[in-house]
């Protein structure tokens, strides 16, 4: 990689700007090819990229950054504090990875999905676009302020898809979410400006040594501020109320997109803050969090069991898998809490887009967005059932899947720290899961009632089916193999 | 790869493959699907036998893949898989027959023989798993892929039955894999060995000890339907007679025994068990079961539920041998694990026969079915004496070692259980002979399907697995002591286990 | 008490008020102008906190003018949504969520 | 009730944070001392702007990223609606604006300009020739938008896409939006300019596409 033209974390970021940019010029409704060609790219930089940092990452081990960071790029060529820092380590790297390949397989469904003259998706292109542009800037920035922005790209972009060529309720949700995301951001650039004032840097690298367990109370609330920004913006349980409706209401592939990757990225900052400049105070929340997300997997459960509708029971399992990814803060001392992490991250990534994707077809083939409509789907949409069940599969945490990779590894965590309570948690809510999926799968195999299907299902595109397969299928194939994932977040740890 | 390592594989890819090609064929390819069943039960059965002679020649199969730092996927053909996946594999071609026969003309055929195969591939990998993260793979994957089996006629009672089959396996799967992980946490592995694993602890480790094998025996206990995790196996009788007969001989419950059999004798070691006084409580349970199974079974009027009760008590003849300390019991564990699923297979075979053929579901409709299907009931009565322990039959000789296993084990208790178990399995068994062999036939039958043509009662592909079946339950016990029986094979295994002490 | 300081504390008193506002109210236009209110606050503490010795600082002011930039954006976007929503119920306010 | 409780918590929050500001001690770190050392290399004099375009430079990328966003935003959410038609103000009314576009326009040119080295810079003008068309618009003499052609596409676009050309050609020069110290100025004015005229129309955008008669509810 000599050429200093050939920067993956860079064009990681100009390529989804450009071609959403381009898809925009070139009008309504147009895009979806220049989409495809630039995310099948991004799909492969961010492999190149993984494959430097997992390569160049075990070398730049540091003491003050638990993840050592292996490939940087200094905006500007000022490099922090003055400039912006762009920074990928096995953590980011991880989440490039995961965001283009969720995103590629979701584009080729969208292209079918929206094929039909569809008012949602007009403009759905170039702004997603903006919002996988959004993500990819967000994941290798490291700097405080710019993420600010990052976020607002990702936040502003991920309404306007929940909202577009919707009725009332969907513009209501979209307003909800807006509101939800604003006052998240606005809190988190509280803090960033609460850590300016107190420092006169945001570049995380930088802040990185200043802070400490007695830097004065102004560092402790800002800490506080930005997490609890973080956490409406990741739904987590209290903070859950804006999710379901918006992610329930919005077409299929928007709502795949928002619930694999959107909430996945303000986790994601949640732990850069907590490896990075705030390692120091966060801990002291640890439990906090904890116990929070055990609560989302409760209440979030218990309403996907009860869920007429089937996008929202899909949505609300969302909730309840959040909360997983909170487990792990009391056990992040043990390396595996994090591997467990990042492993549910990219279990609920790829098995919830395919869940999605596969509950579309449903909804698009039988008409309605019930759970009791589904009744006899099993003989009309073999493929898509298939989908559903193994991201079932996944979301219950059974074996082979990636699902249960992340499971194991946090039960083993929680133990070798004993904490017992966690283990409980994640294994409660496997069968929590298995209750909700199963629901679904049941009454699939039901047999139609007379005169229901009389009408038939309408005829899905056969690229709806697989790409929804795919991306199900791939959360249950990397249960079969996740060493490479391991060994890349352990890059330099 | 060397072949020593690509033959495991080639076992389970034998039925996967096929599987999952059936699931995209449509539903009007009858030949192709077939022949793809056909063709995958032979050649797996030809593999098995090519692995049971290297097996036997002292060869090491085996393959493993790293699926998290520190954490393999691991096959190994061993004595005592190759034990289970023989059955299964000679069952699964018989069952395969008979379901094809059986469905003739039945809706999502394709379906049913995709998941049908991928079930009998978890039952290999299950076999062949060579460490216990392995073995709660394959152990899940059967869960799954029994499921839509169970519920495959798609009636709010299939469901039902289906439902209640998952709440107990996926809660039974739970508890098997919290005592997993956290012997893992323990030992840092959790690979199969002669002689066990656990004993490498020191003794302060007992009281978690404990707590895991209770944690690992609940888990299995539930699919080897122990009492009081029995709950769902008489409910699973909704499922096609196929599906019973796989869940019930080849499959499930053996699936669950077999894994009592490893925890005992691979994770913890016969010994170092006996010393954390393990051995006894199982023992117990299983004579609870072996006896209530059995007192429950006398009074079910539907021929598949008494059956499905006969099964729960069955089957912890296993659990029991396990646990009767020494070489012998041990023997007659394992020789039952085999001759218990040629048996309970032959009659399942028989029951499906009936109600395809004449519409008879219950025992009371049973009067003269012995006049209209002689050799089906013929098979029937067969399997029925040998499940009574009737001399000549497989039951008698597992049970023969079985009691002498007690006696050597000091549990005359034990002898007690077996006895009364045989005593009550006559008391359930005899009624249904008596009437389908000496009361007059009724006038007509509940529905008859399949009129009579001569010699042939009912369709050949229902006749000719029961008549095989039965013929192997009488074969085994005539030629027992032959080279290569269940019981031989059994000796074999016992042999390696008790490396100390010498087997008969 | 310098005048940078004044400025934060003010912009912190802003932020509340503004959060509140958006919390507590439940007419869109007034919602909006709540987190405008807020984001004004947040600006003010950054301009502010870093100048509290009276001597401009460059940086935290650029920032702020991206972060204008930002809100106009979301406020842009916030309107349009409640107009779309005004067209569609013929209210300025959020409908219950209609949970099943 | 919930009220109350709100606006305690928030009464507490501010004044334990404002307490927390009263005793802290100056920053670490002082970016103005960098800020004007690198004046010279950063091709313009004035700070903030050198700071905007050059220092932080990819903030403003993404910022206008946001900006243009929003404006598709709209376009998605409002969907196919006709535009206002204008209603006519005072003819008094009208004779002030026609005066006043000109002027504004010349403001703009000279906002943009003066950017380099005292307050200004490309989202004043911009905001000035906005501001004018809204003017047009409200006095009814220029229509609100419909979903844009390509022509005016092409404008909304062409701000950004500059900027972003710009940042991708220079990464030859060893990184992103590296301005080489002779050509910045130059490159700068170049964004800049782009910029003005987008942005100008991206805001009023924002105001004209708002600005339609609502389909009946």
């Amino acid at each position: 990689m000599s050429d200093p033209a050939f920067q993956p974390l860079v064009w990681l970021i100009l390529l989804p700007l450009g071609w959403s940019t381009l898809a925009f010029a070139l009008g309504p409704g147009r895009g979806a090819w220049t989409a495809i060609a630039g995310l099948a790219t991004q799909l492969w930089l961010a492999f190149m990229l993984a494959v430097k940092v997992g390569a160049g990452g075990t070398a730049h081990a540091g003491p003050d950054s638990p993840m050592g960071t292996a490939v940087t790029h200094q905006v500007g060529g000022w490099g922090a504090p003055l400039g912006i820092d762009l920074a990928v380590d096995g953590l980011s790297a991880a989440m490039l990875l995961l965001t283009q390949s969720v995103a590629l397989p979701l584009a080729v469904y969208a292209r079918s999905y929206f094929k039909t003259g569809d008012p949602a998706g007009v403009w759905f292109w170039p702004l997603m676009g903006f919002l996988i542009a959004g993500l990819n800037a967000l994941f290798v920035s490291a700097d405080l302020f710019n993420i600010y922005v990052t976020l607002e790209l990702v936040g502003l972009a991920a309404v306007a898809l929940v909202a577009a060529g919707g009725g009332a309720q969907q513009v209501a949700a979209a307003l909800r979410y807006l509101f939800a995301t604003l006052v998240g951001s606005g809190a988190y650039l509280l803090g960033v400006a609460l850590l300016y004032g107190t420092y006169g840097t945001v570049s995380i690298a930088t802040l990185m040594p200043l802070v400490s367990a007695d830097a004065p109370r102004l560092v402790w609330i800002a800490g506080g501020l930005m997490v609890a920004g973080l956490m409406l913006k990741t739904a987590l349980f209290p903070f859950h109320f804006w999710l379901p409706p918006a992610h329930g209401g919005a077409p299929a592939p928007v709502s795949a997109l928002l619930s694999a990757l959107v909430v996945k990225a303000s986790f994601y900052l949640i732990l850069r803050l907590w490896l990075g400049p705030l390692q120091a105070l966060l801990p002291a929340f640890a439990w906090l969090l904890a116990a929070l997300g055990a609560a989302a997997i409760f209440w979030g459960s218990w309403q996907a069991i009860h869920a007429v509708k089937l996008k929202r029971l899909i949505a609300y399992s969302t909730v309840a898998q959040l909360g997983y990814l909170f487990l792990i803060f009391p056990l992040l001392t043990h390396p595996a809490a994090l591997k467990a992490g990042v492993m549910q991250i990219f279990a609920h990534g790829l098995a919830k887009a395919g869940m999605f994707a596969a509950a579309g077809v449903m909804i698009k083939a039988t008409g309605q967005d019930t759970v009791a409509g589904l009744a006899g789907t099993v003989e009309r949409l073999p493929v898509t059932l298939f989908a559903f069940g193994l991201a079932g599969m996944t979301l219950m945490g059974l074996p082979p899947s990636s699902g249960f990779l992340a499971k194991w590894q946090i039960i083993e965590a929680a133990l070798a720290q004993g904490h017992w309570i966690i283990a409980v948690v994640a294994l409660a809510g496997g069968l929590l899961a298995a209750v909700y999926v199963f629901r679904v799968l049941r009454q699939a195999f039901l047999l139609a009632p007379e005169g229901a299907m009389a009408g038939g299902v309408a005829a899905v595109p056969r690229a709806l089916e697989w790409s929804a397969f795919a991306l199900a299928a791939a959360s249950v194939v990397l249960g079969l193999r996740g060493v490479e994932l391991m060994q890349l977040l352990g890059a330099g740890a | 790869m060397t072949t020593n390592e690509l033959l495991p594989l080639a076992v389970l890819a034998s039925s996967l493959l096929p599987g999952l090609v059936i699931f995209t064929l449509p539903e009007s390819w009858i030949a192709v699907r077939t022949t793809l069943n056909l063709f995958g039960a032979v050649a797996k059965l030809g593999l098995v036998f090519l692995l049971l002679a290297g097996v036997h020649a002292g060869g090491s199969y085996g393959v493993r893949f790293e699926v998290l730092p520190g954490l393999d996927l691991a096959l190994k053909a061993d004595a005592l898989g190759m034990l289970f996946i023989t059955l299964s594999a000679i069952l699964w071609l018989f069952t395969t027959l008979y379901a094809i026969g059986y469905l003739e003309g039945a809706p999502h055929r394709s379906r049913f023989f995709g998941f049908f195969s991928l079930c009998v591939t978890a039952t290999m990998g299950i076999a062949m798993a060579a460490n216990l993260f392995t073995f709660f793979v394959f152990y899940e994957l059967l869960t799954l892929s029994t499921f839509p089996l169970v519920v495959h006629r798609g009636t709010d009672k299939a469901m039902k039955g289906g439902t209640i089959y998952l709440a107990y396996t996926l809660i039974g799967g739970t508890a098997l894999l919290t005592g997993i992980v956290w012997l893992h946490h323990l030992i840092g592995h959790t690979e199969f060995a002669h002689g066990g694993i656990a004993s490498a602890l020191g003794g302060e480790y007992a009281g978690q000890l404990k707590i895991i094998f209770l944690l690992l025996i609940a888990g299995v206990g539930v699919k080897a339907a122990l009492v009081p995790l029995h709950g769902w196996l008489p409910q699973a009788m909704v499922a096609p007679a196929p599906v019973s007969a796989l869940l019930h001989a080849v499959a499930v419950v053996k699936a669950g025994a077999f894994g009592i059999v490893r925890i005992v004798y691979e994770v913890y070691g016969v010994e170092f068990a006996q010393s954390l006084n393990l051995l006894l409580p199982l023992a117990i349970i299983a004579a609870v079961t072996i006896v209530w199974g059995s007192f429950r079974a006398l009074f079910q009027d539907d021929l598949k539920k008494r059956l499905a009760f006969s099964t729960v008590s069955q089957v912890s003849y296993i659990a029991l041998g396990v646990a009767l300390f020494g070489p012998i019991g041990t023997i007659g564990g394992l020789v039952h694990l085999v001759h218990q699923g040629i048996m309970k297979i032959t009659l399942f075979f028989c029951a499906g026969n009936y109600a395809e053929t004449l519409g008879i579901h219950k025992v009371s409709e049973m009067d003269g079915a012995g006049r209209r299907m002689p050799l089906t009931t013929l098979a029937f009565s067969i399997g029925a004496l040998g499940m009574m322990g009737a001399p000549l039959t497989a039951g008698a000789v597992s049970k023969a070692w079985l009691m002498d296993g007690a006696t050597a084990a000091g549990m005359d208790w034990a002898i007690w259980v077996l006895w009364t178990s045989s005593l009550l399995n006559a008391a359930y068994f005899l009624p249904i002979l008596w009437r389908a062999w000496f009361r007059p036939v009724p006038a007509a039958w509940p529905e008859e399907h399949i009129p009579q043509r001569g010699l042939r009662e009912t369709a050949w592909l229902l006749l000719l697995p029961p008549l095989l079946t039965a013929a192997m339950t009488l074969a085994t016990a005539l030629f027992a002591d032959a080279a290569i029986t269940p019981l031989a094979w059994a000796r074999l295994i016992a042999a390696r286990e008790y490396v100390g002490l010498e087997t008969p | 008490m310098t005048g940078g300081l004044l400025f934060a504390l003010t912009g912190v008193v802003l932020f509340a008020m503004g959060v509140a506002g958006v919390v507590l109210i439940g007419h869109l236009l007034r919602r909006i102008l709540a987190f405008n209110l807020m984001g004004s606050g947040a600006f003010l503490v950054l301009v502010g906190l870093a100048q509290r010795n009276d001597v401009p600082d460059p940086v935290p002011q650029a920032m702020v003018l991206t972060g204008i930039v930002v809100a106009v954006a979301a406020t842009a976007l916030a309107l349009a949504l409640a107009r779309k929503l005004h067209a569609l119920t013929g209210h300025l306010e959020l409908p219950e969520d209609a949970d099943e | 009730m919930k009220r109350m409780v709100v606006i305690a918590v928030a009464a507490v929050f501010a004044m334990v944070l404002g307490g927390a500001m009263l005793d802290l001690p100056l920053g670490a770190i002082d970016l103005r001392i960098p800020v004007a050392a690198n004046l010279g290399e950063s091709g313009v004099s004035h700070p903030v702007t050198a700071v905007l375009l050059n220092y932080r430079g990819y903030d403003t990328l993404l910022e206008i990223a946001v900006l243009l966003l929003a404006l598709l935003a709209i376009l998605a959410v409002l969907g196919e609606t006709r535009a206002a038609t204008p209603r006519a103000a005072h003819p008094v009314l009208q004779t002030l604006v026609r005066l006043a576009t000109p002027l504004m326009i010349v403001v703009a040119v000279y906002l943009l300009w003066a950017g380099a080295f005292r307050p200004g810079g490309a989202f004043q003008a911009g905001a000035v020739l906005a501001a004018a068309a809204v003017l047009l618009h409200l006095v009814g003499l220029s229509p609100g938008w419909n979903t844009p052609r390509l022509k005016l596409r092409m404008g909304l676009a062409a701000g950004f896409a500059v900027f972003l050309a710009v940042a991708a050609a220079l990464l030859p020069q060893g990184a992103l939006l590296r301005y080489p110290p002779e050509a910045a100025g130059a490159l700068i004015l170049l964004i800049e300019s782009a910029l003005t005229l987008s942005l100008a129309l991206i805001l009023a955008g924002l105001f004209l596409l708002l600005s339609r008669d609502e389909e009946a509810p």
